[in-house]
């Protein structure tokens, strides 16, 4: 056993006894419960009830679900805990099915006080195990700072794969969806997923079509032959992107940041007597300069085509020094935003998971 | 440095036609329209907004007239609030509600201007632009040299790659995680194609991880045209450049891993960077790596001027990508900006003497008028 | 013809886009190629997914070094695909249960919430997170005062890294009234508002002028590396 | 990545700068460690923050809310996934708090894929269970996610609909009570977005409200790393700027005391951002004694080297 392989062991060994020390005391740790309410939902006539049996979840669950308990069959409900199912009525034409809603311990306490035997608010195993996972994916990353190892791999590699299918999934539901299908196949758009559906126009169709054909091409790279064809939709994206950037970055970032630069060199500063305030109107008038210098010798800093040497190298020089202060300034900022995160996934570990402090009062008041 | 870059002295070429032709087009399309126009921008620069509310409301009645009291509502922000906004609130009087001005709207389609008055300053600045581009790359088509400042972090590009195949070790190219449609993505992979042609010639191996399947597609050949303009197309392997992942951390998290487990010897971080700047770079700190790296994002620059051993600081990475790439479209394109730049500083200047002048003498008609061209030249 | 098409596709895209905002009534053609590149840029996710797809089947047929983790990486990628893609365990919308696939995959409890609250957020937010443990180490490393230009980057993220804390509070709270510019809070802002704002707007100015070349440069069709090759 | 700047075969016979140098560097990783986790575990036990003196910009973005008329219409564009939620939800939360206090008309929209989730949350955490009379459809409405980051927000110009075609709920953005009369986003007379990066705050000023040509009102959250970019635009451009996390605690603080009620304490969750300023405060400080020792052994080194 190497070096690494035994450190690695001791910190796992102190790591799980410290957990299972912490679920000794007092109310434990990490938990995750819920609380089930009833949604019905009217059908507009009969015959939809069939399509709706054959919803994707309405199905799986309809035929058995009238026997099992609440909390039996959210837990084994769906491959991965989804907490809902559907019951169809055979008299109404109405669907139902429950909603488990995340509410936090303490109400789960105050329900078992007044009835111990209450199914309402239960401890969701899915959930539970969910949270279980999250605070190992937080660890297996945070273990990266020690030394790679497999935990870390195998963190690395769910989130490339979770990622990649999630974006698609989002693209797809979100944009394909309403915009092409629902332009070119509208019948099917909107009885299977959007009644609410409005009648596309021509215009819109055409377009769409066009969409679908780049959008064909630019998928005929995944095949092995043909894949120059990709070409055309990249050009479109780059063209599209090309002119819209022209003309709002001069607008934004040339034109309208030139006019903010030209301030006066001297301003005079009233306070409310209508006195002028000498100190603050130098202070004013140092900022003004300050900045209108800044800008035109970090401006002769990005001079290419002219050596820096003279009026323009000095320029250059101060220009330089502005682009440090503004570099140091922007680290200052960065470093604030990166601990931020950094106390989120601590807080994470401490309150949600380990149950160490409870800053939003979901375990006691 | 000076590039001697030799075309045949041909002053009109075939590249030179058809940029000055599509050039001519595109400002023909457009002055057309612009001619009607441009009498009422003269007018407008110098009658009081107010007047042109009016005569827009001659043109576009109901629409423009609604769109002209919301902004206006909106602009008067420092009056009493209850009253300026009455118009955005919602029912009181139902006539006044934007719902039941702009459900007016569809039935009454105004007759729209030709030619939208308020962006012609930004117009103008676009034709400028495009022509300052046009003249310099055609110049440079047709022989003018064109001298580039020296920019340190070029130099050692070279050296980098060779350090690399002394050391038997590969070298980790990451063009950004933008797509081909970011600017920065095109640069970097002009390095990359300058890179990877030192590399084939040293042979030595590179890595092009890329977070967007379209990068991959767009590295791949310029990789490949790289190791055939160096003689060596056998040494090519497409494996080398691949696809991770659209997201942005499980691709650093990717990449990161194979860095740790590979030690590339040399990394290059050539486009568009956000908060993987610092990874990568602190990353490579620890392996040992020698880094060069060049981005246009300034919030990340301060990473890699810490972190690496040379940067090239946003605009110094479009020039170094245009001085590598040795065509003279780039490097025309290069002393067009930099013409660019010279008018926004004199402009910049004027504007702050007027304004001074305007600050120490309030009554100076002349020059409020110059200041008042001058925002108007910048659309302000 | 591989070049020549996609050329005019990438011109008549971009001045379509960039008349658009000029000529009122180029609004539509505006609209248009807006609405058609929103999708391309949805169909573009669909490609990445298959894109990663097909790279890790590869990986696996060809038993490359570490072929177990693309097994993680494909399972996890089918699974998430299949769940999202049949919305398994989302029941209709209330309002439209007629329609099978009416429901949102974000309603709370269902599959898809549980792969982002569990896996997706703890992944990707720890992957951030890490930044904070880098960012000292760089510090520590890096921040050296080696010449001018460092020194002024290390004062200037002094200010800035106290100012925006209790720290300058305690530290230069006390200075009286007259010199209160001199406070770190307050002299952190001067730094925002004076110095930071001059340095970016001059790299903003030049980035513009940057964009609007080279963009110019591809609609006149000048410029076609990004068609891959590189000759002009 | 670790054992490669680990060597101590000889350690003994460097002076204390050299050793210092070149230590390993997940001690650091576990000084930051402490520095962050020290101050959470205190300020959870103990619930004590730190007080909040809200700067110009900060104050800007509460007046901006705080002038306009009940019932006007507001987008909101939340521009962040989970991994930046750290620093950007608190703001997103009091945001939306002062907007539904304020009885403002609320359209969420997301140019993030996973911002829809998010905003879904948000909307979860303090509409729903906070302002339970708020009704989606005349109040709120959430619009989703769509793809196409800048070009979305050119369609925004002109065709709102167009770039929205439903809300998340699947009712067409026609059929959506508080958006008849919405035709484009300069309907909207305040735009604010929390945002992570891109397409974020900075396209927002360059393709939506450089483009305006009616002027719209832009106030914005955004990321530390971000800020500084934004400045150069505030307040020509951008009326109100919160910066990093303490931006989102000085915002925070001033909407808890315009709607602190005598008698009763903040619910914690409105207090989010102030308690992250605890650990902040520790770890700046961490920082800069780390760059003051780097420093110093930097220049023991170069004395030792010129001697």
């Amino acid at each position: 056993m190497t070096r690494q392989a035994k450190t690695w062991l001791v910190i796992g060994a102190v790591f799980v006894a410290l957990i299972v020390a912490r679920g000794m005391i007092g109310q434990g740790l990490g938990r995750v419960y819920v609380k089930r309410t009833e949604v019905t939902a009217k059908l507009p006539d009969a015959a939809a009830v069939n399509s709706a049996a054959a919803a994707p979840s309405a199905s799986a669950s309809a035929s058995t679900s009238a026997a099992t308990t609440a909390a039996s069959t959210q837990a084994t409900a769906g491959p991965s805990g989804a907490s809902s199912q559907a019951t169809t009525q055979s008299s109404a034409a109405s669907i139902s099915w429950q909603e488990w809603k995340q509410v936090p311990p303490l109400e789960f306490a105050a329900a078992q006080k007044v009835n111990a035997a209450q199914t309402e608010i239960t401890l969701s195993w899915p959930r539970t195990i969910g949270l279980w996972l999250a605070a190992f994916f937080t660890l297996a990353i945070f273990s990266f700072l020690y030394a790679d190892n497999p935990c870390y791999k195998i963190a690395e590699s769910l989130v490339v794969g979770v990622s990649a299918a999630y974006w698609g999934v989002i693209g797809f539901w979100d944009t394909l969806v309403p915009k092409m299908f629902g332009a070119l196949t509208p019948g099917l758009v909107k009885s299977l997923v959007q009644p609410s559906l409005v009648a596309p126009e021509m215009l819109q169709q055409i377009s769409m079509v066009l969409a679908l054909v780049l959008g064909v091409m630019m998928l005929w790279r995944l095949l092995p032959r043909g894949g120059w064809i990709s070409a055309w939709p990249l050009a479109f994206i780059v063209g599209v992107t090309a002119g819209l950037k022209i003309v709002s970055h001069v607008e934004s970032d040339l034109m309208a940041q030139a006019a903010a630069t030209m301030k006066p060199l001297v301003v005079s500063v009233t306070d409310a007597s209508g006195a002028t305030n000498m100190w603050d109107s130098w202070w004013a008038s140092v900022a003004n300069v300050l900045l209108v210098v800044g800008v035109i010798c970090c401006l002769a800093y990005f001079f290419f085509s002219v050596q820096h040497k003279g009026v323009v190298g000095g320029a250059a020089r101060v220009g330089i020094w502005y682009l440090m202060i503004t570099f140091g300034a922007a680290f200052g900022f960065t470093v604030m935003g990166r601990i931020a995160l950094l106390a989120a996934r601590l807080e994470f570990l401490f309150d949600d998971w380990l149950w160490l402090i409870d800053p939003n009062h979901f375990r006691s008041l | 440095m000076r590039i001697t870059h030799k075309v045949p002295r041909r002053i009109f070429t075939n590249q030179s036609w058809k940029c000055i032709a599509t050039f001519l087009c595109m400002a023909m399309c457009c002055t057309r329209a612009f001619a009607f126009e441009i009498s009422g921008a003269i007018s407008e620069s110098v009658a009081p907004v107010t007047q042109i509310v009016t005569a827009q409301n001659a043109s576009a009645p109901e629409h423009v007239a609604t769109q002209n009291i919301l902004a206006k509502n909106v602009l008067a922000r420092n009056a009493p609030a209850q009253d300026t906004n009455a118009p955005l609130v919602e029912p009181v009087n139902a006539a006044a509600t934007p719902a039941a001005i702009s459900a007016a709207i569809p039935d009454a389609t105004p007759v729209r201007p030709l030619f939208n008055r308020e962006k012609t300053a930004l117009f103008l600045w676009i034709v400028f632009i495009g022509a300052a581009v046009t003249v310099s790359v055609w110049l440079a088509k047709s022989g003018r040299p064109i001298k580039i400042r020296r920019i340190a972090a070029l130099e050692a590009v070279d050296n980098a790659v060779g350090r690399a195949t002394e050391m038997g070790r590969s070298i980790l190219f990451v063009p950004g995680i933008q797509d081909m449609d970011n600017i920065q993505t095109v640069a970097g992979l002009t390095m990359l194609g300058r890179v990877a042609k030192t590399a084939a010639e040293y042979d030595a191996t590179i890595q092009v991880p890329t977070c967007r399947s379209l990068v991959m597609e767009a590295a791949r050949d310029t990789v490949r045209a790289s190791y055939l303009s160096a003689g060596r197309a056998d040494g090519f392997s497409a494996d080398r450049i691949t696809y991770i992942t659209d997201d942005q951390f499980g691709y650093v998290a990717n990449v990161v891993g194979s860095m740790v487990r590979e030690k590339p010897a040399t990394c290059f971080y050539m486009g568009c960077f956000y908060a993987e700047s610092l990874i990568f770079s602190e990353t490579g700190n620890a392996i040992g790596a020698i880094q060069i790296a060049g981005t246009a994002e300034s919030s990340q620059l301060p990473f890699f001027v810490a972190a690496c051993d040379y940067t090239l600081i946003g605009e110094e990475f479009f020039a170094a990508s245009a001085y590598l790439s040795g065509e003279p479209a780039q490097l025309g394109t290069l002393r067009g900006q930099d013409i660019g730049k010279f008018a926004v500083g004199v402009l910049i200047t004027l504007g702050v003497l007027a304004a001074t002048i305007l600050a120490v003498a309030p009554s100076s008609a002349v020059i409020s008028a110059l200041l008042y061209g001058l925002q108007k030249v910048l659309g302000g | 013809m591989k070049r020549i098409i996609p050329m005019w596709i990438a011109i008549i895209g971009g001045f379509a886009m960039m008349l658009s905002s000029f000529i009122p009534l180029a609004e539509s053609w505006g609209e248009v190629f807006a609405n058609v590149f929103n999708v391309v840029a949805a169909i573009a996710f669909v490609l990445g997914a298959g894109s990663l797809a097909k790279q890790h089947l590869e990986k696996l047929s060809r038993r490359d070094a570490g072929w177990g983790y693309s097994i993680i990486t494909l399972g996890s990628f089918i699974v998430t695909l299949l769940i999202g893609m049949f919305k398994i365990g989302i029941h209709p919308n209330p309002n439209f249960p007629q329609a099978a696939y009416s429901g949102s995959n974000n309603t709370e409890g269902s599959a898809w919430s549980w792969i982002y609250e569990y896996m997706i957020t703890p992944l990707t937010s720890t992957m951030f997170a890490l930044l904070a443990f880098f960012v000292a180490s760089a510090a520590f490393r890096a921040f050296r005062a080696k010449n001018t230009e460092a020194i002024l980057l290390l004062v200037t993220a002094f200010i800035v890294l106290l100012g925006r804390t209790f720290a300058g509070v305690v530290l230069t709270g006390w200075f009286p009234e007259w010199a209160s510019g001199l406070r770190l809070e307050n002299l952190s802002i001067y730094v925002m508002q004076v110095f930071n704002t001059a340095g970016n707007r001059a790299i903003m100015i030049g980035i513009a002028l940057g964009v609007a070349a080279t963009g110019l440069r591809i609609l006149f069709g000048i410029d076609r590396s990004w068609l891959g090759g590189g000759d002009a | 990545m670790s054992a490669a700047n680990f060597n101590n075969t000889n350690a003994a016979a460097r002076p204390w700068f050299e050793r210092l140098d070149r230590i390993d560097r997940r001690w650091i990783f576990l000084l930051m460690f402490l520095a962050v986790s020290g101050p959470i575990l205190w300020i959870g036990v103990t619930g004590k923050t730190l007080p909040e003196a809200p700067t110009l910009a900060a104050r800007a973005v509460f007046q901006e809310i705080d002038q306009l008329p009940a019932r006007s219409l507001v987008l909101i564009s939340i521009d962040f996934d989970p991994a930046s939620a750290g620093e950007l939800q608190p703001m997103a939360t009091s945001l939306v708090r002062q907007c539904a206090a304020k009885n403002l008309r609320m359209v969420f929209i997301a140019l993030w894929p996973l911002g829809n989730q998010v905003a879904q949350q948000t909307i979860q955490n303090v509409i729903r269970d906070d302002y339970p009379a708020l009704k989606e459809g005349d109040d709120f409405v959430n619009m989703g996610y769509q793809a196409g980051n800048e070009a979305v927000m050119k369609l925004l110009l002109t065709d709102f609909a167009k770039a929205f075609p439903k809300d998340s709920r699947g009712e067409a953005t026609s059929n959506i009570p508080m958006l008849k009369g919405v035709k484009m986003a300069s309907n909207f007379p305040l735009l604010i977005t929390v945002s992570a990066g891109y397409p974020g705050s900075k396209e927002w000023v360059q393709y939506v409200i450089s483009a305006c040509n009616e002027k719209m009102n832009f106030v914005t959250g955004c990321t530390g790393v971000s800020a500084p970019q934004l400045y150069p635009y505030f307040p020509q451009q951008i009326v109100g700027l919160l910066g990093a996390i303490k931006g989102a605690a000085e915002y925070e603080s001033m909407v808890n005391a315009s709607l602190a009620v005598d008698g009763v304490a903040t619910a914690p969750k409105y207090l989010q951002a102030q308690r992250r300023m605890g650990p902040q405060l520790v770890a700046h400080l961490l920082m800069v004694g780390l760059i003051i020792v780097g420093n110093v052994i930097f220049f023991a080194r170069k004395r030792r080297g010129a001697a």
